[in-house]
């Protein structure tokens, strides 16, 4: 099958690779290489209007409906928000509006990874996933 | 299980102390409240593992002190049924809460010829920051008054309302005659007029109703000192329009979106009204003070305070010369009285010389004393510890001083 | 005898706790210092024993409070040198001293087409309170810049100062390149040109020179909780006449003298400006944290940090794609870095890891980021209790980031 | 001789008789009673311009100048501050002007009696003295 695994299965998968990990070094350490593994973002879209508002470092994000999937580029400069792009990426990139709609940050805390991040009710975290639910909302319209 | 009340004393470190010789009988809460162990602890605790400053750093204690920071605030939501975290903002106390909306509110919405309303009851806190507010931007200063019994006149309050008035200030509770306002009435009373009311509940969040839902109020603002939490912490609740809609008090770090010399933009909510670093160990402090107070039952405690006033005010009673002030419809946790022929002055001294802790004076409510022509009073106020022997060594020590000075 | 500076450690309970697994190296002073547990007990030992609201009570316990919160008053006068007690205000922080004077100044000072300076050096708390005042004022806002090194512009500043000025705000020392300023230089040349000055004090009175007369700063300012004194603390000095010549700025309870509703009269010095419930437990702390400071020999600690920050330096800049920014004249405390090819909030994230804190971004200086065209730094910031061990963790610590990321 | 007796002796006496108490009810109450005795001030004589500022309670002080003496008379509506009028009175009431300016209040301090009113930095006791001392002042001119 050409499917895409669904989001619960990526979820799993990942959640097993960082389970490997002992510490947090480890963990980030691993977090950067996906994120070094991430398809390049075409520097031309690295535009104003596609950066991602209440980030600590610039996230740009390019996002289309194809086929009620959504599909999208990113990038960030800073290497461990470019992991978590690629973890979005590999969950949700290509997968059903819907199943994008449905996403939730639980698994990023069951990670445990993100605690940086995720205490802030603000975070970069938040705003990528308000970013990619917003276009699944459009692409359903 | 909720805990026992009468247990409550063994939580507070300082009431098994001695004063001159004597168990101390606190009974100064409406000034503020003793702290129970467990908010000592938390302030201990705070600094002894996670102090930092937060909201901007990455590295554990940051995150660590965030969160506490943070959960406390989605606490004193759910103490306040606040519809959103959002919606309440840490400030230093009551004033500092009240001087924010006058600040704020008078800046966007109050122009020449506009009216304020307050009332004759109110604390200095919630007096003189709108008395201010009126003459910076030439509005009126309006005043309800109180009646023989010290309950507010509404049918007046009814009549000053208009198309004029920008914002009712009223408190919940008096700190200095114990009046409970009929708070739900006059939002009633004032939106049905258009107009957003500020209830100061530095007496009342722990003591009565605190639902802000329930109440309607547009903002609600009280101390943590009084409610068994440390000093240096205070809530502003506004509903969020209002939060949106006024320019921030304090300004500085954390509150700024961007900021370059020609343009500023603010943060969001909450943050655009916390300017500087927060207060985090006085926060968690609250949050303790919280849990301490949710580990009751609440209607137990207000039941149990209710007895213990109509204990203290019959006790009292019977006590020649002395005369209790005001007879409001309900009153709350104060009792307010002088001696004849004894100064307040006199008395509270004389009581603490047997380790017995009231206040005398004005209490900061000059504009009472005013019109009740008096100097001042001595005023015995309760907290959930105070016990009915608290209030038996109170009467006894009156006698005892009149017995002495009249002999 | 003083204490010996190497033992400072021990005496901070937290700094011997473990983070992700690795004991805690605490590089992030600047933002807030960990406290003494002799300050962590001064706040148990309030609460346990003389909680009470002040100066209106004539019990006990409100007596020891008062005095306990005067008794500081009188150690920080005595700490920066004012000429009297009543010259010290005690306010939330840093921030909300100069929103006070920001306040209070403009409303009694400023006018439509008067300028106000500040430098290009200053926290957002020492900016962006000006700008709003000129706003409201309608007074131009002028930022004095600083030249490649991170020192400021002396020469721009003497061309700007005119009589037109109002005031001149600046900070001692800077949060974010650590640049120390000539300060008693910068208010000569103010006031030789009739212009009163503000220093901000926040990274300066725990690490230089303190003497506000020495400095003839006309307004001082810093907050308790960056030098080892609990959160929600802090000073507000002003030479008397200053006080005495400006409103107050928050009003309530405590800061007046007689109200009624035609009429204010204010409280007299330093009360005018305190109003509301005083932060006492704090102030307490407050007090021990000067204690605490005071029990070594000041120079001895100037000596040892400017000694640690020269070791840091070094150390530092011997690791290849390190860059430390701005080359003061004089810098205290702090040492501001980039990596090349790794982002300030990576490293922050990955040395916390580690133990190591550090803070990322632009540590509420956005102008100063914009100035040298970058988004944020690491800042490594040091107290008294650091080490060089410290730095060299903090050194190995990049080393390795470095290796792995490269790899 | 007909000569008051020094202000250190007087001082002294009345360090003597409340060192006699035991406790702080006790010292209070002959505290009171000192101004129970205090000779009544004239009604007429209570008017705004004779109150001291500063105190919590009203205080009223008539002061003149005879022969280089200051003399006084004064009254309370407390009977505490009273008592401690009665006090400023056996010191100070007839004593040379020079000797009232000399005056402290380290005395007070000595009783102990006075942290209810001395912790207070700007408290009716300072205001008393200084109304005393701007008199003797006036009285040297
Ligand atoms: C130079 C400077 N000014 C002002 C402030 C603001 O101090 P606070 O946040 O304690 O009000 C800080 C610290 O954050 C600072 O470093
Ligand atoms: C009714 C009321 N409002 C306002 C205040 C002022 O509160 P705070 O002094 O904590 O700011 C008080 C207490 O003093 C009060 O009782």
């Amino acid at each position: 099958m050409s499917q895409k695994p669904s989001v619960k299965e990526i979820e799993q998968n990942l959640i097993d690779d960082f389970g490997l990990m002992d510490n947090w070094e480890e963990k980030y350490e691993y977090l950067i290489e996906l994120g070094q593994d991430l398809p390049e973002m075409d520097a031309a879209l690295k535009t104003e209007d596609r950066l991602v508002k209440g980030c600590q470092s610039s996230v740009w994000f390019d996002i289309h409906c194809q086929d009620h999937k959504v599909v999208f580029s990113a990038d960030s400069d800073s290497l461990i928000v470019k992991g978590m792009v690629a973890i979005l990426n590999e969950m949700l990139n290509g997968q059903p509006a819907e199943e994008v709609l449905k996403a939730d940050l639980t698994f990023f805390e069951t990670l445990g990874l993100w605690h940086h991040i995720s205490s802030q009710r603000s975070n970069g975290l938040t705003a990528m996933l308000a970013h990619l639910k917003l276009a699944a909302a459009d692409c359903l319209k | 299980m909720s805990k026992d009340i009468l247990s409550a004393r063994n939580d507070f470190p300082i009431l098994s102390s001695q004063v001159n010789g004597f168990p101390l009988v606190y009974l100064d809460n409406a000034a503020t409240t003793q702290k129970p162990q467990s908010v000592i602890d938390a302030i201990s605790n705070y600094y002894s593992t996670i102090n930092s400053n937060i909201h901007r750093g990455n590295h554990t204690l940051a995150i660590q002190a965030t969160d506490a920071y943070e959960n406390v605030r989605k606490k004193v939501a759910t103490y306040i049924n606040a519809a959103s975290p959002d919606e309440i903002i840490f400030t230093r106390g009551t004033t500092e809460s009240i001087n924010l909306v006058a600040y704020s509110f008078g800046e966007a919405f109050v122009k020449p010829g506009d009216e304020i309303i307050v009332t004759q009851l109110e604390h200095h806190s919630n007096y003189v920051p709108w008395q201010l507010m009126c003459q910076r931007k030439g509005a009126s200063f309006k005043v309800v008054p109180f009646d023989e019994n010290g309950d507010l006149d509404l049918e007046i309050l009814a009549d000053m309302l208009s198309e004029k008035t920008r914002l009712l200030a009223v408190n919940h509770i008096s700190n200095s005659l114990g009046t409970i306002n009929p708070v739900e009435k006059i939002v009633r009373m004032a939106h049905a007029a258009g107009v957003p009311v500020l209830v100061d509940a530095a007496q009342a969040v722990q003591h009565t109703l605190h639902d802000v839902q329930v109440i309607d109020a547009d903002f609600y603002v009280f101390s943590g000192h009084k409610m068994f939490a440390p000093m240096g912490i205070g809530v502003l609740y506004a509903k969020e329009k209002w939060l949106e809609a006024l320019p921030p008090f304090i300004s500085g770090g954390n509150m700024i979106d961007q900021v370059t010399p020609e343009k500023i933009t603010f943060n969001v909510l909450p943050f655009k009204f916390e300017a500087g670093t927060s207060n985090v160990a006085d926060v968690v402090g609250l949050g303790a003070a919280l849990d301490y107070i949710n580990s009751f039952d609440f209607q137990a405690i207000q039941a149990y305070e209710e007895d213990l006033l109509d204990f203290g005010e019959e006790l009292l009673s019977t006590i020649p010369g002395l005369k209790i002030y005001g007879n409001p419809k309900r009153r709350s946790a104060i009792l307010p009285f002088n001696i004849e022929g004894i100064q307040h002055f006199d008395l509270g001294i004389l009581l603490d010389t047997k380790g017995i802790a009231v206040r005398t004076g004005q209490h900061c409510t000059q504009p009472i004393m005013d019109a009740l022509r008096i100097p001042g009073t001595v005023r015995a106020s309760l907290a959930l510890y105070n016990t009915r022997e608290d209030l038996e060594q109170l009467a006894h020590g009156i006698e005892r001083i009149i017995r002495r000075i009249r002999s």
